[in-house]
């Protein structure tokens, strides 16, 4: 019988949550990567996901994703469509003691960080509206589908065996593969190679990277389902593969450039939690550890990619995310156990060859399927609207291109304050507003 | 000797910076500056309320040089720095009657 | 029967914490808006809500609002004065599942954020001593009879059966009313209309934006005082208003002046927040994607009324909490369904047109009482002691003339620290300092 | 019978998740407050707690802590090294509705934050390794210790029955204690008493402080391990000690100094925090108050202290938690009463004067060990590899010298990037990048 | 030509700009500095300890104009900048040989 | 009169300022410059990639005096500011024609 339990709907609305603030906590941590000219782009790509991806997973996104399958482990129905019969009681598939509500909010919050995930390998020169319709589109046909293999019911990726605990592969190796996609098509920055893109405000990053770790929890033990032994067994791996992700980055960083940095710190404990997603509900804390630290070292190692390969990968989504998430998947099929959790599979360490297959077949599906059909998308935007800003535009900073704004005014010219146009009749005299709204100006 | 102050657009300071580099000048002190002139700021928008920036963001270099390489300066800054478009800048010339290298107390064109 | 659940303990107290953060959210929010002179002044008065409301609240507010009815629904007795009685058993009026400290901190939070949200009106000008002195009256004549009438036992407002599930009226409507007051009574700041008051640090602001949002899932789930399906619910139907808000905003803004703006975003997303509050337990997913539409739109043409009217209503809180939340309690007449929330009831939409005007009286006895009520404090500190800093002290910054300090120092004077002053005597010979705290000295 | 509890669980999940994110509300904190040079340093050495305590804990700590005790109340064995038997079953020790891993991860956030408190005292001069060094032995033989002594079943300061609800010696009083040696040793910073140490971003600061308010609901709330009355208690007098305090802290600043500050309201609040911290499961709310408006007046006296004795404890770790955590404890042998938690005892205001003879023992012990032990930590490492930062690298900031950073680069030299250099043979032509991890670099 | 360097309040910019715009000139370099002078800096409190800002932020104009204008330049700023309290600032009056338009290359007063 | 600019390290303004203070100067104008020259700035590191900063941040007093004064000026900053080590700046000495107190309209030396 299914019966809501309160300590559950508590624990995941509150894992909801964290994972929502996720997505500002990235738009702090690309924010300060970026240079001053363009940190509200950046910000803005990832905040308006909590707006575009939240409407099309109501409408649409959800039921494709976890709807009843309907082609043969491929895509769910339509039967969810504007969360159609998605209320209050339990929606016993996924969870017979949370309402059904708390399981898809949940779920929406995984598909508003993905696509802003992306971001990062374009920032600094994608026009916003062509970033928008990317993503869009994106959400619908690479973010649900994806999510339906291996999450869903049926899907054919669960089907064959493969685990993915909270988004190795759906959200990590996904936005990944999609980032690859765009940091090509959408080409180099002006000067990549040449000039040197200085991060404006390193302490917005670590402290974005705070609340990542913070939200993660969400990620992570929320994806658990409820307040039990399984999720707390997946915070506290996830805590230790952010630790030893840390340490060992900076550790590897202090072998290569002579000092262990502060965004290493932080880009560190990035690649732990990444690395340990799909493994944290099927592995122990000491193979929490193992993974972390190997997460360190190798997504350090998998910075020189985008400098050998010539892309502008420009926030090392593919290092971070990509290689961080390969790594936890195959790692999974490696340190899994069932004593850890019944539902899931015993790896190659427990005497299973074959999970390692699987997880294998999962993230080569990935990264096929996702970067395929986002190159599709973007040509399609390419085609019509073209997917850059001006060269101009670049220079000048995509703030004030794309935005009309400016991110900081600090002291010193405070007083110079720029003059005010105006247009409006009743104002002209005694002041020089040009107020927009306004319906006798509009 | 001569005291160059150059305006320049931002975008510009490290192709000049390089070129005046490669004529062999050893010294350049920058700073950053707000332009009011004939190219007008850009037009932002806070909460339907747009406001005009008057001033626009420039760097200022100043080089202290002997009079006989000031014009070579002023070349490579005109061709480096020009865009043809209003706001490229200006450059100033300005007599010197002394600089002084703190490190050494040196005097005079050796100081520079 | 009743026993403490710990689920709904867990998740109103989890909720508690999330709506204290608001408040350093707001700080964030109203702080990057303003000039850099004044952004301690603007923090430090949300901040120091923390503490004033908090023990006011403890000390008298909260009986006033809570404890039984004592005239005509008019205002709580003096039971829970001092917070006697106030324990770890249940209060059954209000939750049999909770703790009766649960539910007084949990409404502690509200009586915070509620007059922290008025100072968007009159930032940049008015005197810290009068806006302490201000808040504190307001909080215990304004914000607590108030309260009282929409959510205590026997309130004259919920007894005529308007509906407000986490704070349309108390919280947005009546701060928004004491704003206008406020505004008008302190006056415009110098160089309204004439200059711009461009925001000193947009990210600041959008990073507040995302700290209000999480919170604001522990304002509205919370609201339902149980982790159940309405706290889903609620959770659901705040964060779908938010997104689509902030795509309205931004949509409308291109229209008008050309391009989304960053702020715009993060306004949008306050302005849907708004008016889902007193909506969130009574209405369902699509609704609240309407609801958050329509605010986007509206709030956005309602920042053209400070300047019809010319009141200088600095940061919106008019144009946003106002207008936004009387759009809220009116939709909630329209949109409300027993299906949601039986305890509720049903809107026009839902064959009940009775529920409107109910809404109707419920909004015109807020604006009215608080706008009056605030007026006459007001009048009161304005013909003892002042509300508005001195022009010299509005020209050099309320950072300064309200609290000696500076914001920011950032790179170049590092070195150039400034001299330390001495008074002590023993240092006389060896430092320059001047330590206020020393007995000897005081 | 000992079966897990969801809304426990729910609840010290969530809690734990809070204590965590004091670490990085912490070098919000610590960091404003520092030159901008020594910014990305002082953040680092909180951020980098999260790596390496953890690590730690999970490996020796936890055990030392809180296994079986082993000699005579004074340590934990070794039955938990590694985690060894911590899993999804509770330990009936400490709770029997919770995981183990529960109650084991929620320590270690602790064991975190503890020593990263301690780093206020050295900011801009102590050198990073060594900092590492220091703090790494000093979890495993201050903390780890002096956890069991107080907190271990068996510890020989908790058999004595003095009462430590959330951390006030273990934490506070011990990481103060830990300071002042440090800041003895490690020396005064260049210039102190001569220049003023302005902070250079106040709005960070307070932003800190906000957050840390917000994590250590989960900090005091969550140490009753469960969601229940006493929980809901602690959280409501720790929130209502913070607010006191930071009014009590700008009245008393008003007396002095003339003006209410901004960092004061910060400061006051994290100083009732401190405060209250030992004392929050065990008196009531009015109590709190009184706790909280004495933290806040005493605190801001002790500031004088590194003045007269002339220790340059930069960032007053002795003064708001030596002083504060020495205050709460004893105020719980004033305040404590079993009206509110059964499992504690009364204190001097209910007639029991051993209480505060206990409390008394407790903060002399604390201070002794913790002293003495990091004294000796220090004069090892300062035998072997130095503590301190050279005069030169001092000057320049330890953001460089430390770590090769720079915190901000702010507008107007954006486009004069500095050039990038290059090694690896493919860019030399093209390029002008070093890359340090490419494996035919390396 | 001369170039004419003024300190004065941050709050009188707008107002002086505004000045010199009306009576014709085209061109002004704003920065911000420092002033060290007569008028002493704010005194700030943190944690307890008070600390006397020396110095006091001004804003830099810097103007090249022909000899004729230089006074009334001159006029405008004292009418417009001067609150008659200590700090209110200075007027530099520099020689100057040559100036140059960055995107045309004109020289001499034509390129003001 | 004379206008003497100084380049210096940031970290020598306050004995700079303390030691012209003492020796009677009442004005100085302080602002944030950058530096090239032969001073190299620091190698930072971000993600793995190595980026040499080619300005140093650098300190620019602007002083005006008496050209009987001048000489003892540059006398007290070659002492104070001097470390001996590549970096330590430059003094220019300008020419001035005319310097007025916006305050009361005073003009020439009274002005300074
Ligand atoms: N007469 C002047 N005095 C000082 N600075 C000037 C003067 N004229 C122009 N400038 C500086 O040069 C910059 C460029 O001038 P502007 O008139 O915009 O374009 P252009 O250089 O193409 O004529 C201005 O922003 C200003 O900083
Ligand atoms: N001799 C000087 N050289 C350079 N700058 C000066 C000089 N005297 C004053 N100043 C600048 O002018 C500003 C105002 O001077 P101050 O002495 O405070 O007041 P006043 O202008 O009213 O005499 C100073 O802050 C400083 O920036
Ligand atoms: N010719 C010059 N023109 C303008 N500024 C200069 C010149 N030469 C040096 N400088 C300034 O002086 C600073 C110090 O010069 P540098 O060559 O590094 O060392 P040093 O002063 O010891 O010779 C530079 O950073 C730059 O700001």
């Amino acid at each position: 019988m299914s019966t809501i339990n309160s300590g559950d709907t508590a624990f995941v609305l509150a894992c909801a949550a964290l994972v929502m603030i996720m997505t500002p906590g990235l738009a702090l941590f690309y924010g300060g990567l970026v240079r001053g000219k363009n940190v509200l782009n950046t910000i803005m790509q990832c905040f308006i996901m909590l707006g575009i991806a939240s409407v099309i997973w109501a409408f649409i996104g959800y039921s494709l994703a976890f709807a009843p399958d309907r082609f043969a482990g491929l895509i769910g129905d339509l039967n969810y469509v504007a969360l159609k019969g998605v209320g209050q009681a339990p929606n016993v598939t996924y969870s017979s003691t949370l309402p059904h509500l708390v399981f898809m909010i949940f779920q929406a919050m995984f598909a508003i960080i993905t696509p802003a995930l992306i971001t990062g390998a374009i920032v600094e020169r994608m026009k916003f509206i062509s970033f928008v319709l990317f993503i869009s589109m994106w959400i619908i046909l690479v973010y649900a589908p994806l999510a339906h293999w291996i999450w869903g019911e049926g899907g054919w990726i669960r089907e064959l065996g493969a685990l993915d605990f909270a988004g190795g592969t759906v959200v990590h190796i996904n936005s990944a593969a999609a980032a690859l996609a765009a940091a090509i098509f959408v080409g180099r920055r002006k000067g990549f190679l040449k000039e040197s893109f200085h991060p404006h405000n390193i302490p917005m990053t670590v402290i974005g990277a705070g609340i990542l770790w913070f939200g993660w929890f969400g990620f992570n033990a929320g994806s658990a389902l409820s307040a039990n032994g399984l999720a707390a067994s997946a915070f506290v791996t996830t805590h230790l593969a952010a630790g030893s992700a840390a340490i060992s980055w900076i550790f590897i960083e202090k072998l290569k450039t002579g000092k262990p940095t502060t965004l290493g710190a932080a880009s560190g404990a990035i690649a732990g939690l990444v690395a340990i997603t799909p493994a944290s509900g099927f592995v122990g804390p000491i193979a929490a550890i193992v993974i972390g630290t190997a997460a360190g070292i190798l997504c350090y190692l998998a910075l020189s990619l985008k400098f050998s390969f010539k892309f502008d990968d420009s926030l090392d989504v593919i290092a971070i995310h990509g290689v961080g998430g390969i790594l936890g998947a195959i790692l999974t099929g490696v340190f899994a156990s069932t004593k850890i959790n019944e539902a899931g599979a015993n790896g190659l360490l427990f005497g299973n060859p074959f999970l390692i297959v699987a997880q294998g077949v999962a993230v080569a599906a990935t990264i096929g399927f996702s970067f395929v059909i986002s190159f599709i998308i973007l040509y399609i935007i390419h085609s019509f609207i073209g997917l850059r800003v001006g060269e101009d535009e670049e220079v000048s900073g995509l703030d004030f291109s794309q935005h009309n704004e400016t991110a900081y005014l600090f002291e010193g010219l405070h007083e110079s304050e720029p003059e005010i146009l105006t247009s409006e009749k009743e104002f002209r005299e005694e002041s020089k507003i040009t107020f927009k709204t306004s319906p006798r100006n509009g | 000797m001569k005291k160059i102050e150059a305006i320049i657009r931002p975008s510009k300071l490290n192709e000049v910076k390089d070129a005046l580099s490669d004529i062999g000048i050893k010294g350049i002190t920058v700073s950053t500056v707000q332009g009011f002139g004939r190219q007008k700021g850009h037009t932002e928008v806070y909460r339907a309320v747009q406001y005009k920036a008057e001033f626009v963001p420039k760097i200022k270099l100043e080089i202290i040089v002997g009079d006989e390489v000031a014009d070579q300066i002023v070349e490579v800054i005109l061709n480096t720095a020009r865009t043809n478009n209003i706001g490229d800048g200006k450059i100033f010339i300005l007599p010197i009657e002394e600089i002084i290298r703190i490190r050494t107390g040196e005097r005079g064109p050796g100081a520079i």
